[in-house]
């Protein structure tokens, strides 16, 4: 065990995959020079040994400014031998290679009867609430979960980054990872050895008893922190679920909960039409809407796009408060808008 | 002349075998799209057999192509069955990809065909990613993918050439110039021409005027294909061609987009007629030789087509197959 | 009043527009030819006149196939003084033009502080359930709604096709536009004078008291024959709404209707994960919670990519019988699939 | 010399203004990013002064720009104000862009600055719509972007040069080839050279070899700008040029990428002085008069930061305005 951040842990297990097999390489924009803090250097961010040394540059390349193709020829690569690993770097550049995602990692396998398989995986960070602006501050995750045939995973702290990352390129099929840089700095003990966490496992970060709160990448450890306050304040019990995957997506698990909590908060940082929340409150009011105590809370990024300037930004996501309100909210403790003004 | 020397008489009569497979392929699947058997479209390679067969024939075992959607000609090229081919188009069980593709998806990784592609220009990075394999892998091997005119137009190729050029992969990029994407003329939507756009990214540009004769082409992309296995990295091939079919089997455009004295000098320049007499000029073979061939690929289809109207159509649940390598788990997908 | 079919209501839309205003332009694909029909040509599917003798080449414009490289143009246009409409003919293909649509069309505007307005219509065509294989099927709304800054359209009849359709052209937004082409040959009475519909008003296609029934695009048609038969077949009096436009959701008409009914039917074409009915179920889960007295079914397509056969293909889609059948189930004429196994 | 003779001295003079309000104000932001007054990073124009300046110059007012993420020099060379640049940098109610955009994503709409785009190459096709615009409309303006040798290598750019040439849009393409990309230098991951890409799509390509000099790269741009004016269609104009900072404020590379004698030989080439010796040798101005100038825009530049400071910040409901014409409806957003 040592004390990891979340993204030494990416690099850390970036680093174990390509010891373990020859196979896999990095391909991205400035990713030699570790500009983005996965590829080894010890000065910067992750934590061990330098990667170009330790892999060579066949292994750790350089590319232009080309995401399209990057992304084209590393599912190229997968389909022949090789088990790519691409840095996208901003998850606001994954447009640029939508195509390639969408046309091609995702229909091949299905299209072409078996006949190939993908194992690449596509990193992106969704840099937001830093003041980037529009342009590189997006969290387009529900987007691909529309699109069947890749999966996706969204670590929420240190040691999931890990396992999750090295199941993800230890997998045939293509997977995205969503990192989340708000959370880059956070420390947790991790374990050293190799170790992958499977997909579609929901991870129950607390226990609880009143209501359920589903907590998705960066607003997860948000959720922990408004469980406890709502405990120590008001002794509701919170059981808080990281469902880790998207796609997979555990569903199971969370309907599990509600139907013992009869109460359901989500929170994620996404734009919140067609988000990943709106998927699990669509999939709990089909199986468990008889459980159901309270309406169902959503709390994400409206539908807006992301100002940059300080006095503006941080508002639009959901905070420990947010949170808190609406678990206090669906106990039963604060009334709905329409409440008070009906009273 | 010159160039006979270096080509055995098998690969010679072998091009011609394949440039017929190819046109009575794609006759027999225009008439069952008329038919109504194969739903949908084909995009027949009619009149670019040549083009398809002379660059396909150029490379060995072992190397990867892409296409696009003018697709059945492609793995023919290679080397395909017809009958699993056939089967694909109609959508039956025992098609390639076990009818999930269709004619726009074949893929035969058997033959090195590694897919083609219903988006335009969409498959070409992935004959990069497959010179990128070779090169890491220190495998020898060369990738090749195939687009039009039209798919020329497209970003990603010219992000695929810089990339393959940059790094120095075995990779092929070959142009079908038949002149027209679908309705539209080449020169009325395309600056400057084609094969110049190989300079400005650092690799060879050639184009085969005569895109009609198989040697012709066979001879620019050989030389490509030792070109990419010497590490000297890629080549761009431009092939003149002309489709003599409409974009489309049943496809019916509204506007005369081909001029009718410009349709019959290029069908008066059949690929298959051209090979033919040049083989028999050269002695490879006599005109009965070649006429039994023709009559042996006859057959060929007529048996392509019976085994794909025995064979049964996909059990309703091989559509919740092969999305992911993981054992299939209905459930959640539903 | 004249019948029109769905196809040429949207050809009458765009002529009517280009007679109304010099500054709308179209360009795209194969358009001089009216290869996809909506830009003239007796002869072919839309109803009237050849566009480009009526308009000229300057406003009907064949591109080369740069799918970003129009979108992008299109939007610089609309930017500074045209009004562009970009037929993109299939919806697979806006993939190529993702980046253009996402980070400058959506967010132009507000990045920019309100300095521009993007009046331009993105058309596309969603080919389903015609065996046209995975390249060419898809039917990618939901992603773009959860893309602040864009407007969706998504009609399901001739009628609105056109008044959509000649909103979208005269909004100062930019506007998507989602046609299924299922519907292409439907026909209907519609108005021939200009008109326009609103954005953001549902209609309700069929009052009732029961059940509500939303059917989005080619869905529609389907639930409103699933309704009549219900009705005939047991007296289920549904209530059948058509969204219409996707951004802005008219949420409120769907709520206010599950308050009457309590039970909520959805049926889209697009796939299960983050679609519209989704965030349709989602709303509903959090608004009309207490109002429900049966769990929300979505009829969608499942996570699954499209395959070619037609002996595989038609399975996917939800059907006027699928629709009926979770109408009797939420109307408790139909056990679940669970209460048949525990019964 | 020659060129001198076309310019009028205050065309000359101004040049020098401009250049020195990009540095003075480039040299501020990054102060104050250090200082923590402008959140995240901004990448500056240091060293670029001519390139940019020579470039927009060259322009007429009703013409049009789009840039990238090196974006301050850009409305500043079309002649912005700075106040409400630098408000924006920070953040402020009184941004260009109401504090919205920031430092990526400044746009100067009275001063024909479309936007500058956070994402690279992004903006490219923005530029060929303007162009499309004043054809369609038969204005008299011509559209430039800007964008990098990094960006370069975007397909989007490829596609957007393609179509202008084939519509003969009045547009120029305008490469900022600084010879990094980031930690990346432009000949590992570029075939061939950008200019010669110019050729394959039809259009001139031009290279600015000496991009310090602002009246080179003013004469390649006015050229450009003439040619599209003339309805002749687009150019491609590589600048070569050099940046003097990092790739943007507070970033540290762990590794060397940019050689010390390539740095300092290029840091010997400072456009501003380049251009101030030779304005006192052609007699356009003496030296104090160009030093008064200098401190004329250090007082600006002074002005500026005081505005951003006094200015307030953005009401919180701000961040829920333009995102549509429409009214701002809170409800639908939520
Ligand atoms: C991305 C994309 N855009 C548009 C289309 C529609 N489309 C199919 S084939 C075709 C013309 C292709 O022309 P070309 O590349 O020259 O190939 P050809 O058909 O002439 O062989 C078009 C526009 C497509 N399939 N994919
Ligand atoms: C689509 C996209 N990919 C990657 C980036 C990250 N990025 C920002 S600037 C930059 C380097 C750009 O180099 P160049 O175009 O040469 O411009 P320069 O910074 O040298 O002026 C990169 C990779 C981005 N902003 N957008
Ligand atoms: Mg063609
Ligand atoms: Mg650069």
């Amino acid at each position: 065990m040592s004390v990891m951040t979340y993204i030494g842990a990416i690099g850390a297990a970036q680093q174990e995959a390509m010891i373990a097999d020859e196979r896999v390489i990095i391909i991205g924009e400035d990713v030699e020079a570790n500009v983005y803090g996965t590829t080894g250097g010890g000065k910067q961010r992750a934590e061990k040994g330098d990667f170009v040394e330790q892999f060579g540059h066949r292994r750790i390349r350089n590319t232009p400014i080309s995401e399209e193709a990057i992304v084209g020829a590393a599912i190229g690569a997968a389909m022949t031998g090789l088990r790519p690993i691409v840095d996208l770097s901003y998850s606001s550049f994954l447009y640029m290679a939508m195509d390639q995602l969408v046309n091609q990692a995702a229909k091949n396998r299905y299209m072409f009867g078996g006949q190939s398989s993908v194992p690449v995986v596509f990193r992106s960070a969704m840099f937001y609430g830093l003041n980037t602006g529009a342009h590189h501050s997006d969290r387009p995750y529900p987007m691909f979960m529309n699109v069947p045939g890749l999966k996706i995973i969204a670590p929420a702290s240190a040691s999931d980054a890990k396992g999750l990352l090295r199941q993800a390129i230890d997998s045939d099929d293509p997977v995205m990872s969503f990192e989340a840089v708000p959370l880059w700095g956070l420390k947790e003990e991790v374990d050293d050895t190799e170790y992958r966490i499977p997909f579609g496992k929901a991870r129950i970060r607390r226990e609880g008893s009143d209501v359920t709160v589903v907590g998705i990448s960066g607003s997860l450890p948000l959720a922990l922190k408004a469980a406890e306050a709502m405990a120590e304040e008001h002794g509701i019990s919170c059981e808080v679920i990281d469902p880790r995957t998207l796609v997979p997506l555990d569903t199971a698990t969370i309907v599990e909960s509600v139907r013992k909590t009869g109460r359901l908060v989500l929170a994620e940082p996404a734009h919140r039409a067609c988000g990943a929340t709106a998927e699990i409150a669509a999939t709990v009011a089909e199986e468990a809407q008889d459980a159901l105590r309270a309406p169902i809370r959503r709390l994400t990024a409206p539908n807006m796009q992301i100002p940059f300037s300080p006095a503006l930004e941080a508002q639009l996501y959901p905070t420990t408060e947010k949170i808190a309100a609406a678990i206090r909210q669906v106990a039963g403790l604060e009334k709905t808008a329409e409440e008070r003004i009906s009273a | 002349m010159l160039r006979k020397a270096d080509l055995q008489n098998n690969t010679l009569l072998e091009m011609q075998r394949r440039m017929i497979r190819i046109r009575l392929f794609d006759e027999r699947a225009s008439k069952m799209v008329k038919r109504g058997y194969i739903p949908g479209t084909v995009h027949t390679s009619i009149g670019q057999e040549a083009q398809v067969v002379g660059a396909c024939m150029a490379l060995r075992k072992g190397d990867h192509i892409t296409g696009n959607h003018r697709s059945h000609g492609h793995p023919i090229g290679m080397g395909s069955p017809l009958g699993p081919l056939m089967a694909e188009l109609v959508g039956k069980a025992t098609g390639v990809c076990r009818g999930k593709g269709g004619s726009l998806h074949l893929a035969d990784y058997a033959h090195g065909s590694l897919g083609e592609s219903g988006i335009t220009g969409s498959s070409i990075p992935i004959a990069v990613g497959a010179g990128l394999s070779a090169q890491t892998l220190g495998e020898d091997r060369v990738a090749m993918c195939f687009f039009g005119d039209g798919a020329a137009n497209q970003g990603v190729l010219y992000e695929s050439m810089n990339l393959a050029s940059a790094w120095k992969l075995p990779v092929i990029f070959l142009c079908e110039n038949n002149h027209y994407a679908l309705s539209t003329p080449a020169h009325t939507v395309t600056g400057g021409r084609i094969v110049d756009r190989a300079a400005g990214f650092g690799m060879p540009g050639v184009r085969v005027e005569n895109g009609q004769d198989v040697l012709d082409v066979h001879e620019a992309v050989a030389e490509a294909a030792a070109r990419g296995r010497r590490g000297d990295g890629p080549t761009l091939v431009e092939v003149m061609t002309y489709r003599f079919r409409e974009h489309s089997e049943g496809l019916r455009i509204n506007v005369d987009y081909r001029d009718t004295n410009e349709r019959e000098t290029w069908l008066a320049r059949d690929p298959i007629q051209m090979h033919r007499a040049w083989l028999i000029a050269e002695g490879v073979a006599t005109e009965a030789e070649l006429d039994a061939l023709a009559d042996e690929i006859a057959q060929e289809v007529e048996d392509c087509v019976t085994f794909t109207m025995e064979s049964p159509d996909p059990e309703p649940k091989v559509a919740f197959e092969d999305l992911y390598t993981d054992p299939y788990d209905m459930e959640a997908v539903q």
